[in-house]
């Protein structure tokens, strides 16, 4: 039996009085898509900042392929083959879709190309390929803060999927989004993680996106994994329906 | 290194803080509440001193006391703060708030260069000496050592009254609260309608004015010439970096720090003098990159 | 500290960015060569031209750093540290080949580039500027103290180096020299724009807009940073060793903090962040200044802060911006009519 | 009468040695002073002076018939700008003559570059006394002495007048003329005084605002004599500095040069400090007050610029006497209407030309050979600032290093014997 893809053990950290992570241990398989629910302010996005390096927990470790990753900062992590996506898209504003795409592709194979103009690196039609799995081959050439909120989430993403991660970790992918647009993203996601063999663990307020996508849940509360389970088994889970879909609704 | 010496250096070293601290106190509080480094600062320095001569000069000229010469530093310090510190805001600054922090830097380098010929226009290029007020006060001695009143009592004096003045200004009164409100969410403030312009102007004005002042009161000391502001500028660049951008308190930390660093250096290894203000600033930096009293701005993601 | 700058030419499709960088490419050659002809036709002009251009190299530097949004107040520092080197080798091998000369301030240059950007590259916005501030005030400090060493405020005097194993008279020396820096600027003006193109260059100028992105890219911003540190630090070393040269002589003046701020001065007149605007407005600037100096006596600061004051106000994007206005507008009258 | 006898005379005789220029329309002259900057306080007083001196000059019907034009260029404006406005004046403007600077520095950059312009350069202000020892010039002149007599002279003075004092200290501005000065000034101490003892050197940066650390320790070590070559604002700060903290009381100051600060000073310089010129330049000049032209240049100088006349004003009136006399010492000896560049060039050599002070004479090296006054303050009431009394001029000859020798190495096999050798007259005042 291989070790977990992520594994953490005993996560601990409190900012000032709020416990963000007591005890938290978890193990993320191979292959699968994991959700995390719970109510604001429960370490859904502070659990997401240690996995990656941003923020040291105050004890326990992060274990990535069975290696400790705790100490590492997270360029170092991310090299491993962890990437992230972020709630607010974290892009290159004065780039292009593409051209954030293909600096992606750039960090991603070092050196190689050292004089090469970035437009004509031999990963660009691998970069276009992946902009149109997410939709937005489009605006390829657009810069990137002329487009949608969501079209940056997805941009956001793909950028995350250019580096060839085995773990994507996504801080609501489908957060201001119309929500009409929710799930035509989630289907765009869902199949380009597929399509990518990248497993993915997202953080999510909207219980329709996790039912519908995710294969496993994980229920935060007060800094730790309250339940887990497969989609049907939480979101009937009468805690679950009080604490976190209540305070949704 | 004997006792005697000690106090000697120390002395020297305090009144030499005094000095800078007042001057860089305006930059501060300007960059504090405006994120403006303002480069003209040294040339209100320089005007402000020539403003003190040309007045104490007049007056004295009259028949007036020397003893006057004190009001006149203030009235200089104040003319430099409405005449040139507020047209500096209201016609240049004001236009560049949303502008990139490098393009409002250098109009503060435009104006420091204009003044610059302007002072020479208006005062020539002979150095000016004006120590009535200086020699009003009379000396004490020290150890044998000879000091001014002026310089060994007074100025220290005056920075520790402007330190604990400016403190109680902005923590204890209402437009004091209003500055640092201003200083800390631009947009907040407004929406509680705190008006910033005028808020802004003021600072301004108030550290235009501590410029000028500082001048005003090196001018019995000092030969007043053009090209004395370009020194006092960088020198203050580097308390205020040093103390961490906008910290009051640690801008008078280390005016004093480089003043004892440069008047022991006098005494132990004079051919160094003149590195120790760089010197401090970079070992500080290093230790403590957002000063000795800034705080690190964590990033949100 | 951010600052505009046209990523324009990355920010146009492909085939129009063809056009856009072939034509720039043809306006590039037809200055260059224009200024070739300066010793022909106007040699009263050489000596100023070729000052301008020196310090052009030095202004590119401060231009590639505005690329990643930072700003130095102390690239001073470099353009010193490499007229001094050339400086020292000429006082102790006097008639060094010029190419040695100015290699040897590059490399001085490179070296202090890097020990000093370890340690800057932490810092962003102000405290990067003051830091390169301090940094070149210390050297400029030291330059002044041991005067034993350095010459103190009077400087060293450079005797004119020898050119491929051949003396020169003044004359030809000079005229070597100007077509030497044209040479220079159009090969470190095309590899500068080559280096921001390429991937690295690229990674480079994220650091303006998105460390943390970087950061999660499996990149060091500090590293990325530290790249166009050393390329900013050596293109200022040339552009020194080449005015130490060409004036015979260095003095501390050289790493000043007003010569740093004129350098940031110079960038944004010209074009914040444009390759070919560090050049265009290195020459405007001798022009004003010398000239200014020449028939507007002792002003000349004055109406240079007025001319300042003036393209900040009204021209952000510096005379190159400017340039590309008035181009766009014709290019979309011609729309218009078509 | 006798001049055209004797001209026309050489003309029949011998056969024209070398050509004649054409005659210009104006003989242009450029020179560098510091309009901007510290150094201005020089710099302006000598553009007066040469604004005055050109329109007595032109008035007179200018150089046998040709008028002259100054155009002035900026030392201040920086490196860049001086040496291509200097270009530009020889290139394009078609300068005769150059006179260029006040800076020792820029004396080092511009002779060379005179040299290879070939133009005619006059080095009418500048100290430093290495370049015509360091390296030999065709084209390049010093129409007034350089460090080593003014150092000298302040030396034999120091010792003719206070011969009985045991320490030292020197606070000089730190560039080349503060250290290249206390290094001539000492070594000619050590040799002609051994037993004096230095107790303190201090050399703070040039235009520093500021000297009470460097006075605080000079109060502590009470040196007999303290010395300082600093000038300018630098000079005026120092000394009122030191006179407001009563160091002008306890130690006896060498101010070499003091008289270009006299009036600015004030009463703050007391009396009984020994100061200096840079040469016989006074405008109570014990000789010359009485000179009709000497007496009417000054009062035109101080109704212009309601300021006395200051060393530069002489050194410019002495420039120009230089120019004036060459031309027609080249005129007369080839017996021509206008003299060509080498023509010119042949009559600088061993020239002599009085400007304000005593005459001067330019020697084969091109170093000009220049009287030196010094003399000590007084504050007696006919002036609100200080004047000199006890003066002395020393004869330049003596005390001008010989040519072809290093100055240090001469200065220091010198001993205590050569100030008795060394041509004096004394003057009350």
């Amino acid at each position: 039996m291989s070790a977990p893809l992520l594994e953490t053990r005993n996560l601990m950290i409190r900012f000032g009085g709020v416990i963000a992570a007591n005890d938290v241990s978890l193990k993320i398989e191979a292959g699968r898509n994991l959700a995390i629910i719970g109510p604001n302010g429960a370490g859904k996005t502070t659990f997401l900042n240690i996995c990656t390096g941003w923020i040291k927990p105050k004890s326990g470790q992060v274990l990535f392929e069975g290696e400790d990753i705790t100490p590492l900062p997270p360029r170092k992590i991310v090299r491993r083959g962890v990437a992230r996506a972020f709630q607010i898209p974290q892009l290159f504003t004065e780039h292009t879709a593409l051209e954030n795409l293909l600096i992606s592709a750039a960090a991603r194979e070092g050196m190689r190309h050292p004089l090469r103009d970035l437009s004509r690196v031999p990963e660009r039609a691998e970069m276009m390929h992946l902009l149109e799995m997410v939709n937005c081959a489009d605006v390829a050439h657009r810069t990137v803060d002329e487009l949608s909120e969501g079209q940056r989430k997805l941009i956001d993403i793909a950028v995350a999927l250019a580096l060839r991660p085995r773990l994507l970790l996504m801080d609501e992918p489908t957060s201001g989004v119309a929500s009409s647009q929710k799930h035509k993203i989630m289907e765009i996601l869902i199949r380009a993680l597929a399509e990518a063999r990248v497993t993915s663990v997202f953080v999510e307020h909207d219980m329709g996106i996790v039912g519908d996508y995710a294969d496993e849940v994980a229920v935060w509360n007060a800094g730790n994994v309250q339940l887990r389970g497969t989609p049907t088994e939480i979101l009937e889970h009468p805690d679950v329906i009080r604490d976190v879909i209540g305070e949704v609704a | 290194m004997n006792l005697t010496i000690f106090l000697l250096a120390l002395f020297d070293g305090i009144a030499y803080a005094a000095l800078v601290f007042i001057v860089a106190l305006g930059l501060t509080l300007i960059f504090g509440v405006m994120r403006i480094l303002n480069v003209a600062h040294g040339s209100l320095y320089a005007i402000g001193a020539y403003a003190t001569v040309a007045l104490t000069g007049f007056f004295l000229s009259l028949g007036l006391a020397p003893a006057l010469s004190f009001p006149l530093m203030l009235v200089a310090a104040i003319l430099v703060g409405i005449l040139l510190g507020g047209p500096i805001e209201w016609l240049l600054l004001r236009r560049i708030y949303d502008k990139p922090e490098v393009l409002q830097l250098l109009v503060t380098f435009a104006v420091f260069m204009i003044l610059e010929d302007v002072q020479r226009l208006v005062w020539g290029t002979q150095p000016y000496f004006e120590a009535r007020a200086l020699q009003a006060l009379g000396n004490v001695t020290v150890f044998g050592v000879t000091y001014t009143v002026y310089q060994l009592i007074l100025l220290p004096a005056v920075a520790l009254v402007l330190l604990l003045g400016l403190r109680f200004f902005l923590r204890r009164t209402i437009l004091g609260k209003l500055i640092t409100a201003t200083t800390e969410d631009r947009e907040a403030a407004q929406s509680i309608g705190i008006d910033a312009d005028k808020v802004f102007l003021l600072t301004f004005i108030v550290g235009a004015a501590l410029g000028g002042l500082g001048g005003a009161l090196a001018s019995p000391t000092t030969s007043i010439l053009p090209g004395m502001g370009a020194d006092m500028i960088v020198l203050s660049f580097a308390v205020v970096a040093t103390a961490g951008l906008g910290q009051i308190e640690g801008a008078a930390l280390t005016a004093l720090m480089i003043g004892l660093g440069r008047s022991f250096a006098v005494y132990v290894w004079p051919e160094v003098a003149v590195l120790v203000p760089y010197l401090i600033m970079v070992l500080v930096l290093l230790v403590r990159p957002e000063g000795l009293f800034g705080s690190p701005a964590a990033r949100k993601i | 500290m951010s600052i505009h700058s046209d990523a324009g030419a990355m920010s146009r499709s492909p085939a129009e960015k063809e056009t856009r960088m072939t034509a720039g490419t043809w306006l590039a050659i037809a200055g260059l060569v224009l200024l070739a002809a300066v010793p022909i036709f106007a040699p009263s002009l050489q000596l100023l031209v070729n000052l301008a251009l020196a310090k052009g190299l030095a202004v590119l530097g401060v231009t590639v750093l505005l690329r990643a949004g930072q700003v130095s107040f102390g690239h001073a520092l470099y353009f010193a540290v490499a007229a001094y080197a050339g400086a020292f080798l000429l006082a102790a091998w006097p008639g060094a080949d010029l190419f040695v000369v100015l290699l040897a301030g590059a490399l001085g240059a490179a070296v202090s580039g890097l020990l000093v950007g370890l340690f800057v590259v932490r810092y962003r916005g102000i405290f990067f500027g003051m830091l390169n501030l301090a940094f070149s005030m210390i050297f400029w400090s030291i330059l002044e103290k041991f005067y034993h060493v350095t010459g103190g405020a009077d400087g060293i005097r450079l005797p004119r180096p020898s050119v491929l194993g051949m003396e020169m008279g003044r004359h030809d020396f000079e005229l070597v020299l100007f077509w030497l820096t044209l040479a220079l600027v159009g090969g470190l003006g095309w590899f500068t724009l080559r280096w921001l193109a390429s991937p690295v260059g690229q990674l480079f100028r994220t650091v303006k807009t998105n460390e943390t992105r970087l950061e999660y890219l499996g990149v060091s911003p500090r590293r990325a940073l530290l790249s166009g540190y050393l390329l900013s630090a050596v293109l200022c070393g040339v552009g020194g060793a080449i005015m130490g040269v060409a004036q015979g002589v260095v003095t501390p003046e050289y790493a000043w903090w007003i010569r740093s701020g004129e350098m940031v001065f110079i960038a944004v007149l010209g074009g914040a962040g444009s390759v070919p605007g560090a050049f265009i407005g290195a020459l405007i600037y001798e022009f004003v200044r010398v000239f200014a100096s020449a028939f507007a006596g002792d002003v000349w600061q004055m109406l240079l802060g007025g001319f300042l004051l003036v393209i900040i106000l009204f021209a952000p994007g510096g005379v190159v911006g400017l340039f590309e206005r008035v181009t766009r507008r014709g290019a979309a009258k011609g729309e218009e009519a078509a | 009468m006798k001049t055209l006898f004797v001209t026309t005379a050489l003309c029949a005789t011998l056969p024209m040695t070398a050509l004649a220029a054409e005659k210009p329309e104006t003989l242009k002259i450029g020179m560098t002073t510091f309009l901007t900057g510290p150094a201005s306080v020089f710099g302006v007083p000598a553009q007066e002076a040469a604004k005055i001196i050109v329109e007595n000059i032109n008035a007179e019907g200018g150089i046998n018939g040709v008028p002259l034009e100054v155009s002035f260029i900026d030392e201040g404006a920086g490196a860049e700008a001086l040496t291509s406005e200097y270009r530009r004046l020889v290139e394009s403007e078609g300068v005769e003559v150059m006179f260029a600077s006040i800076s020792s520095g820029n004396c080092q950059t511009l002779a060379p570059l005179a040299e290879d312009l070939q133009v005619p350069n006059f080095m009418w202000d500048c100290g430093t006394q290495k370049i015509f020892e360091e390296q030999d010039y065709e084209y390049v002149f010093r129409t007034q002495a350089n460090a080593t007599p003014e150092m000298l002279a302040a030396v034999i003075y120091l010792l003719k007048t206070k011969p009985d004092f045991k320490t030292i200290a020197v606070v000089n501005q730190d560039y080349a003329w503060g250290r290249d000065s206390w290094n001539i000034f000492s070594t000619a101490l050590k040799a002609m005084k051994p037993d004096v003892e230095v107790v303190g050197e201090f050399f703070p940066k040039f235009g520093a605002p500021d000297f009470s650390t460097e006075i605080s320790r000079l109060q502590a070590l009470r040196p007999d004599v303290i010395l300082s070559t600093s000038w300018g604002g630098d000079l005026d700060t120092f000394v009122q500095q030191a006179s407001q903290r009563g160091l002008t009381n306890s130690s006896t100051f060498v101010l070499p040069l003091a008289e270009s600060s006299f009036e600015r000073l004030g009463a703050s310089l007391p009396a009984g400090h020994i100061v200096g010129a840079r040469g016989d330049h006074y405008f109570l000049h014990p000789e010359r007050r009485e000179d009709a032209d000497f007496k009417a240049f000054m009062e035109e100088y101080e109704s212009r610029t309601g300021q006395v006349s200051v060393y530069p004003v002489f050194h410019t009136s002495q420039a120009f006497a230089a120019l004036q006399a060459a031309y027609s010492k080249a005129i007369e000896e080839n017996g021509v209407d206008w003299p060509s560049e080498e023509q010119l060039l042949a009559a600088m050599e061993g020239l002599e030309f009085q400007g304000l002070g005593r005459p001067v004479k330019i020697r084969e090296d091109h170093q000009g050979v220049e009287d030196q006054m010094m003399g000590t303050t007084v504050q007696n009431g006919d002036y609100p600032f200080a004047t000199m009394e006890n003066i002395m001029i020393f004869d330049g000859d003596d005390i001008t290093t010989p040519v072809g020798e290093e100055s240090i190495e001469w200065v220091s096999g010198l001993d205590a014997s050569f100030i008795d050798t060394v041509a004096v007259d004394s003057f009350e005042n």
